[in-house]
């Protein structure tokens, strides 16, 4: 069977053990069950949004609106659920208001042929906009957040946060569908040649539809998950991540330049930079040099992905005889 | 609409306030008019989508009605100085006569006061100062208490938590928060002092402070930095509304046997209260915040208050005096717990 | 024999350009088909209709009986017919297998049978003899290999029809062994390949018959026992030489350029030649000889390791385009639309790039002057456009030619390079190019063309060069070269 | 190819288009609100757009050259709380003035060199360094802001040049605007930034020293910054190292309203500069109607991709109506050149 991390993955995952393990030698304390608890807890947010992420960017194009859908989505569960309604018809209003949003991008950028960092650069400002709006002043406090949620968010399943485990059923769905499933599939060919996936009778214009209306979804079924994990739902919630959860991708493989890159990458790059985050912390670096690292290890990360491609690439051009 | 029965509730309880407010001006005697009505005042918030700063507008509303002005509520919608300065320049080209402000950046908006100052509008800070070196640009702060007294009370009722002993680390918001700083350079000393074996867990105060920057991201991703960093930490001072419901979050979410106190609004920290999460925390009303502010402002354009040190002003039945650095101070904050946390949790 | 394919009158027009006039081609089941003729002959013209890219203007194709449809690679391999350009268009980021199943991947039920893929793309690539490993990624194969994968997607839809161009410029000699054994294991198996080639030595080896293009047009179809080289070459030449180039003798100058066995691994090695002022060199050479990489080398887009090179006297600086150009070296380059110009800005501001030092004044660029200099060139090369601000590819093949032309020659250059100075170009406006060259020439200009057009090179040059796999391997001088002697050195045939 | 092609037809009016929104906001403006019209807002209005003006100049090179860069938000706070740093440890504030502005020139240099010479994707690389920017203004300042600058200079950031409503900045940035624009439409540099942008490989092909070319405009890019930081440190009095939050979006958003194409290789200065002032104009009369200010934000989100869907539906109408005249073209682009 196929190996799980291609090869593009397995320098990162080894960067990543390496990370928990100095971490881990500097505060026992990381290394517990309940230092891995706080890794899985603590990441589950960039975990799913990674998902959603890892499909628009695999097509050589960006989405920066997930962070506005996901702050909205939850304020829109919240409050729905302290108006009395019942988790699921919360929970289907949010993944609606999601994959609308994720329409609108996947309109302009399928059909219309518009660059998708400006039009999610648009719809970033547009949703915060239109989510402040509505939400004015409101706060949606901790004891309206539906109790399945809250449960969810205190406890575990076999040592594993049940919002992790969120994280990961999704990334195994996705996951699934990206390996496995021709709609998937094509959405690599895209990103790696689109005038050749043109001519290959790729639908490329359904494809790229469907892929943002999906992350659009996604960071809707974020929203219930974002509202769990913090407890309140306000009009600043999930404010400025959608840079984070590009970076986590990057770390994880999916190059920029499409083509390449898995969910389990993603996944582990989005663990690899909450390590570094709670290392540091834990060896007392000031949160001041947290700033400094992380913009660091992302310049680091791109560099190692360009070498990767390029050495690989130096195809014996042509032939001089003796 | 079902939030409107509380609505209702917050009704009743203000019409007992305004009664007993009006039966104290009626027995004092007709005041003289302190202040000619039909005032513009603009209530400025750091960032107006804020439940704080809603409660805190409360308060300002109720005045102006009292002082019969008009009184609108603007602000940016991020709490940054060059957000805030766009509409302190709006005020100052639509002429109003008061600006009752929370200083977004205590630097930043200074140059912009003064423009202001210069166009003949009263400046009240209120809630949130300018620099100290700046203290000229505005005619009086309302502040809550003195930031000694702010400081110092946060590390009694985490003492009280702890049973006077233990590490004890401090969630704050921003790292650039003046009056954060402010009451955590008073916690320092105190704590020693007052409670030999209570200790910092990073030593001295300012290498135990972890910066939330009042987002629940960086707040809860920081409450899990010092629980590693310090695994026998015994508890956690946060002197900021997002910084304590981000704490006391994420100690019930992860079970944490740490003790939490801090500045909380009722209405949010009520449910960790109820259910022990936390034992107590303290705020003072931003409601009266806004309210006196208003009566500082309204009195400043009247002529009647100077802002001078020593000078007073009068604000519905109380009177206000003004201390060294210009600051009229609310007086103690008020303290939440079981007891009272049902009856609080409704005004704000 | 049983005919699969039957093309008869095909034509097509791109603006000015008539690429293809009245061709025509039959194929048989079981038979490698040569298909030869010169560059701009209408070859690549009528491969791309098959590969579904272009659609005729006028003429039919008949495949197994049917109409042909033209809509895309994929609407061609569902017909059967599978072409495989030089250099192939792989997916550099999925597996060997996917590239084969690209687009109609192997399902069963809703889910990708990777096995099944896996399984099957192995099973085709042993039986074309090349073992490649299906799960490894496209990026960084061999050409040679890329071609297999091509081969077995073509296999994988049992396309009876398939169509290689050129695929041996870029092969060792084991390499294009192997893909000969491969052609013929299909031939065996009833598939027609057409194989087009400049390489006259395989074509004789390998094919059954032949058909040869000029100016669009099918000129002869023979089998190959029935022709020799000499034969092949009278029909792709067909026209005599002296009345089409205008070459006035020039009076020979001292020598400009003086290259000492210069070389880059994998590219070219040990090449020495001088130009002098006033003489025109031509290199001839196949497709893949190294004779771009030698000039690019030369004008600095890319670096050499070994050896140097003099211009005027000073010894040239590696790796600098703008030095050489201001030391007074034009390159007109081998692909106008990638490299020659920006498509979309005017002719105005293209043939005016490389002089906007001389026209601006305390920085500031002249309007007056630039227009005034880009009017000036264009009456020079006699343009045909209807205003200086329409942008260039609005403009047929030549015209966008001689725009190149005027943007090199407006710095006037001491040594000119030209890349395929015809390549594309209608037969009208390919005499007036040929005829202002020589009259450059004549002024003292030294040009060091490159061409594949054999009467082209013959009829321009004082002195000739041929290049085979990146080496200088024989030298003439205009007077005793003639198209045997060259295509000899450069087909590496008998020599 | 085919974006290039259509972004052109687009926005060859594109500039126009938004020098008429501008118009037309400043009369309605004046019409519906006594106050905007008058000479103190205007003032006010330019000081609030005078650091986005600076950033956006060389910003819309950058694009037109087919590059981006988000780190500009960052590295204006760096040179701001260098500045501060060095004016807090002695330094006098002239100095320190010209060590941030090497500091800035740094930033452009490190982008620069990440993207030309290490061949990396600018879109990404600069996210990295708008991380390690913002980092180093924490290291530098940690938690306490500078404040108390010297009067002379804190003076010029918010007095108007005497008789005018003009702040002393409009000293520096009409200059700035004029030289842009001279450079981007009238000199050899401007010329090879829109060649450049259209296709690299025909410009080194033309004798034009991409890499090196394209490394300078970077380090332009960071002298620009450092000299909105300065503009930006004066304004505000103080120093602190959360200053400029989110400025890159803004200036990215403000270029591209501009009717500068993302593809790189279109776009004009007049349309970059009308946009700023556009933005400026259109946030202080939505603001003395009270209008909200989320509203406000979703505003320009809507603009934003108005800028972009706007010239592209045109586009798309005119073809689809030119098809109707001739035989549709073959749906398929053909990808090689002809041969």
């Amino acid at each position: 069977m196929k190996r799980l991390l291609s090869i593009r993955e397995v320098p990162i995952f080894g960067v990543l053990v390496l990370f928990f393990g100095v971490a881990a030698l500097g505060n026992h304390a990381l290394f517990s069950a309940s230092g891995l608890h706080d890794l899985l807890f603590t990441s589950s947010i960039i975990c799913l949004l990674a998902c959603a992420e890892t499909l628009i960017i695999v097509m050589k194009h960006i989405d920066l609106s997930i962070s506005s859908t996901i702050g909205f989505s939850s304020y829109i569960i919240g409050k729905n659920a302290s108006n009395g309604h019942g988790l699921l018809y919360c929970l289907i209003l949010g993944v609606i208001f999601g994959l609308a949003v994720g329409a609108v991008n996947g309109f302009l950028v399928a059909y219309l042929k518009l660059p998708s960092l400006v039009v999610t650069l648009g719809t970033l400002y547009l949703v915060r906009g239109l989510f402040n709006q509505v939400a004015r002043g409101d706060f949606i406090n901790s004891d309206k957040v539906p109790h399945l949620l809250t449960y969810m968010a205190d406890h575990t399943f076999v040592k594993v946060p049940y919002l992790f485990l969120v994280a990961l059923a999704m990334a195994i769905v996705v996951g699934f569908v990206m390996r496995h499933l021709r709609s998937g599939r094509d959405l690599y060919a895209i990103g790696s040649n689109l005038p050749a996936a043109h001519l290959a009778g790729i639908a490329v214009e359904k494809r790229t539809f469907w892929a943002f209306t999906a992350a659009g979804g996604i960071a809707g079924l974020g929203g219930a998950i974002l509202l769990a994990r913090f407890g309140q739902a306000q009009a600043n919630s999930g404010l400025g991540i959608e840079l984070s959860v590009v970076s986590a991708c990057v770390v994880g493989g999916v190059a920029i330049a499409g083509g390449i890159g898995t969910i389990y990458g993603a996944m582990i790059g989005a663990l690899l930079l909450q390590t570094i985050v709670m290392a540091l912390g834990a060896l007392g670096v000031s949160q001041f040099w947290q700033g400094v690292v992380n913009g660091a290890l992302l310049i680091a990360a791109i560099s190692l992905d360009k070498i990767l491609s390029s050495r690989s690439q130096r195809t014996q051009i042509m032939r001089v005889s003796a | 609409m079902k939030g409107s029965s509380r609505h209702m509730q917050k009704n009743k309880l203000k019409a007992v306030l305004a009664t007993a407010a009006i039966a104290a001006v009626a027995f004092v005697g007709a005041p003289t008019q302190a202040h000619a009505a039909g005032l513009k005042i603009a209530i400025m918030p750091k960032a107006v989508n804020n439940g704080y700063f809603t409660a805190w507008n409360q308060g300002a509303q109720k005045a102006c009605k009292e002082i019969k002005a008009t009184c609108t509520y603007l602000g940016p919608t991020e709490a940054t100085g060059p957000a805030q300065v766009q509409f302190i320049n709006q005020v100052i080209q639509k002429k109003y006569d008061v600006l009752v402000i929370s200083a977004a950046d205590q630097n930043a908006i200074v140059p912009s006061l003064n423009k202001a100052k210069a166009a003949g509008i009263k400046i009240v800070t209120s809630d949130a100062d300018v620099a100290t070196s700046a203290a000229s640009s505005r005619v009086v702060a309302v502040l809550p208490a003195a930031s000694a007294r702010i400081g110092t009370a946060e590390v009694d009722w985490i003492a009280a938590a702890t049973g006077g002993k233990g590490k004890i680390a401090v969630l704050s918001a921003a790292a650039t928060a003046a009056n954060q700083n402010a009451w955590i350079a008073a916690m320092g000393p105190y704590l020693t002092q007052k409670y030999p074996n209570m200790s910092w867990v990073g030593g001295t105060v300012d290498k135990s402070v972890f910066y939330g920057n009042d987002d629940p991201t960086t707040s809860t991703a920081q409450f899990d930095a010092i629980l590693s960093q310090y695994p026998d930490v015994a508890g956690i001072i946060a002197p900021t509304t997002v910084g304590v419901l981000a704490a006391a979050q994420e100690k019930k979410a992860k079970s944490a046997t740490v003790h939490v106190t801090g500045l909380g609004l009722p209405s949010q920290m009520a449910p960790y209260i109820e259910d022990g999460t936390v034992e107590k925390v303290g705020l003072w009303n931003p409601i009266d915040l806004g309210y006196v502010a208003v009566y500082a402002g309204a009195a400043a354009k009247a002529g009647t208050f100077t802002g001078k040190v020593g000078s007073s002003f009068k604000a519905g039945a109380k009177s206000y005096s003004v201390v060294a650095g210009g600051i009229a101070y609310l007086g103690d904050p008020f303290t939440f717990d079981k007891s009272n946390i049902e009856t609080f949790k409704t005004i704000y | 024999m049983q005919t699969i394919l039957e093309i008869h009158g095909a034509a097509k027009r791109f603006g000015g350009v008539h690429a293809l006039v009245d061709a025509h081609l039959s194929l048989n089941a079981g038979e490698i088909h040569a298909l030869l003729g010169e560059n701009g002959a209408g070859k690549s013209t009528l491969l791309k209709t098959l590969a579904g890219v272009h659609k005729l203007d006028a003429g039919t194709i008949t495949l197994f009986g049917k109409d042909f449809i033209s809509a895309g690679t994929r609407g061609s391999l569902e017909q059967g017919i599978a072409v495989i350009y030089q250099e192939p268009n792989l997916f550099p980021d999925l597996t060997l297998a996917e590239n084969v199943f690209i687009g109609r991947q192997l399902v069963h039920g809703k889910t990708v049978d990777w096995k099944e893929m896996v399984a099957r793309s192995s099973a085709l690539f042993t039986r074309l003899g090349v073992p490649l490993n299906p799960l490894r990624l496209a990026r960084g194969l061999s050409i040679a290999d890329q071609q297999i994968v091509e081969i077995a997607k073509a296999l994988s839809l049992d396309a009876k029809v398939i169509v290689m161009d050129e695929p041996t410029a870029a092969l060792s000699a084991n390499e294009t062994e192997r893909l000969f054994n491969v052609a013929r294991s299909l031939r065996a198996e009833g598939a027609a390949l057409v194989f087009v080639s400049h390489r006259l030595d395989e074509v004789m080896a390998l094919c059954d018959r032949v058909t040869i293009m000029r100016d669009g047009s099918t000129v002869a179809t023979a089998p190959i026992s029935e022709v020799d080289t000499d034969k092949i070459v009278k029909w792709m030449v067909g026209r005599e030489l002296s009345d089409l180039f205008p070459k006035a003798p020039a009076v020979i100058g001292e020598t400009i350029l003086k290259v000492e066995n210069i070389g880059r691994t994998g590219q070219f090695a040990d090449i020495s030649f001088e130009v002098r002022a006033g003489e025109i060199v031509g290199i001839a050479g196949l497709v893949g000889s190294g004779r771009s990489e030698v000039i690019r080398a030369i004008f600095g887009v890319d670096n050499y390791e070994t050896g140097s090179i003099t211009f005027l006297g000073k010894k040239m600086q590696k790796n600098a385009p703008s030095k050489a150009m201001r030391d007074g070296i034009a390159l007109v380059p081998e692909d106008r639309r990638q490299q020659g110009l920006f498509m979309p800005v005017s002719i105005a501001r293209n043939s005016t790039i490389t002089l906007l030092k001389s026209l601006s004044r305390f920085g500031l660029i002249r309007k007056a002057k630039e227009n005034a200099s880009a009017a000036e060139w264009a009456k020079k090369l006699q343009l045909k456009f209807n205003s200086l601000e329409d942008s260039v590819d609005r403009l047929s093949g030549g015209n966008q030619q001689k725009v190149v032309l005027a943007k090199w020659l407006s710095t006037n250059p001491k040594l000119l390079i030209i890349d395929e100075p015809t390549r594309g170009i209608d037969v009208g406006t390919k005499s007036e190019v040929h005829r202002f060259l020589s009259q450059e020439a004549a002024k003292g200009l030294g040009i060091l063309m490159i061409s594949s057009e054999l009467p082209e090179v013959l009829g321009m040059s004082d002195r000739i060069l041929v290049m085979r796999e990146g080496r200088l391997v024989a030298h003439f001088d205009a007077k005793d070269a003639n198209p045997e002697n060259v295509i000899a050195a450069a087909s590496g045939a008998n020599a | 190819m085919m974006s290039k092609l259509s972004a052109l037809r687009g926005n060859i009016g594109w500039d126009k288009g938004v020098g008429i929104l501008l118009l037309v906001t400043l009369i309605v403006g004046s019409l519906i609100t006594p106050d905007f019209a008058t000479t103190s807002n205007l003032g006010f209005v330019v000081q609030d757009i005078g650091e986005i003006m600076i950033i956006a100049l060389p910003m819309a090179f950058l694009i037109i050259a087919g590059e981006i860069d988000l780190s500009v938000g960052s590295a204006l706070s760096l040179v701001s709380s260098t500045i501060g740093y060095s004016f807090a440890h002695g330094i006098s504030f002239g100095f320190a003035i010209l060590i941030g502005i090497c500091v800035g020139a740094a930033t452009g240099a490190l982008n620069g060199f990440l993207v030309n010479y290490l061949g990396l994707q600018s879109l990404a690389v600069t996210i990295g360094t708008m991380g390690l920017f913002r980092g180093l203004c924490f290291v530098l300042l940690g938690n306490t802001p500078v404040n108390q600058l010297p009067d002379f200079w804190t003076g010029l950031g918010v007095n108007n040049i005497p008789h005018t409503f003009l702040p002393w900045s409009f000293v520096l940035i009409a200059p700035l605007v004029f030289f842009a624009w001279i450079l981007l439409h009238h000199t050899k540099i401007g010329r090879w930034t829109f060649v450049t942008g259209i296709s690299a490989e025909a410009a080194r092909f033309s004798g034009i020293p991409v890499k090196r070319f394209k490394f300078l405009m970077y380090v332009a890019t960071g002298v620009m910054v450092s000299l909105a930081a300065i503009v930006y440190t004066l304004r505000f009095a103080s120093a602190s190292p959360d200053s400029a939050m989110g400025y890159e979006l803004t200036t990215i958003a403000a270029v591209l309203f501009g009717g500068v194409s993302i593809a790189g290789g279109f776009g004009t200065m007049w349309g970059v500069i009308f946009s700023v002032i556009e933005l400026g104009a259109i946030r202080s009369v939505l603001q003395l109607i009270n209008f909200s200010s989320n509203a406000l934000q979703m505003v320009s989100g809507a603009l934003l991709l108005f800028s972009v869907a706007f010239p592209k539906v045109i586009e798309l109408l005119k073809s689809r109506r030119e098809a109707r005249v001739k035989k549709p073209s073959p749906s398929l682009a053909s990808m090689r050149s002809v041969e």
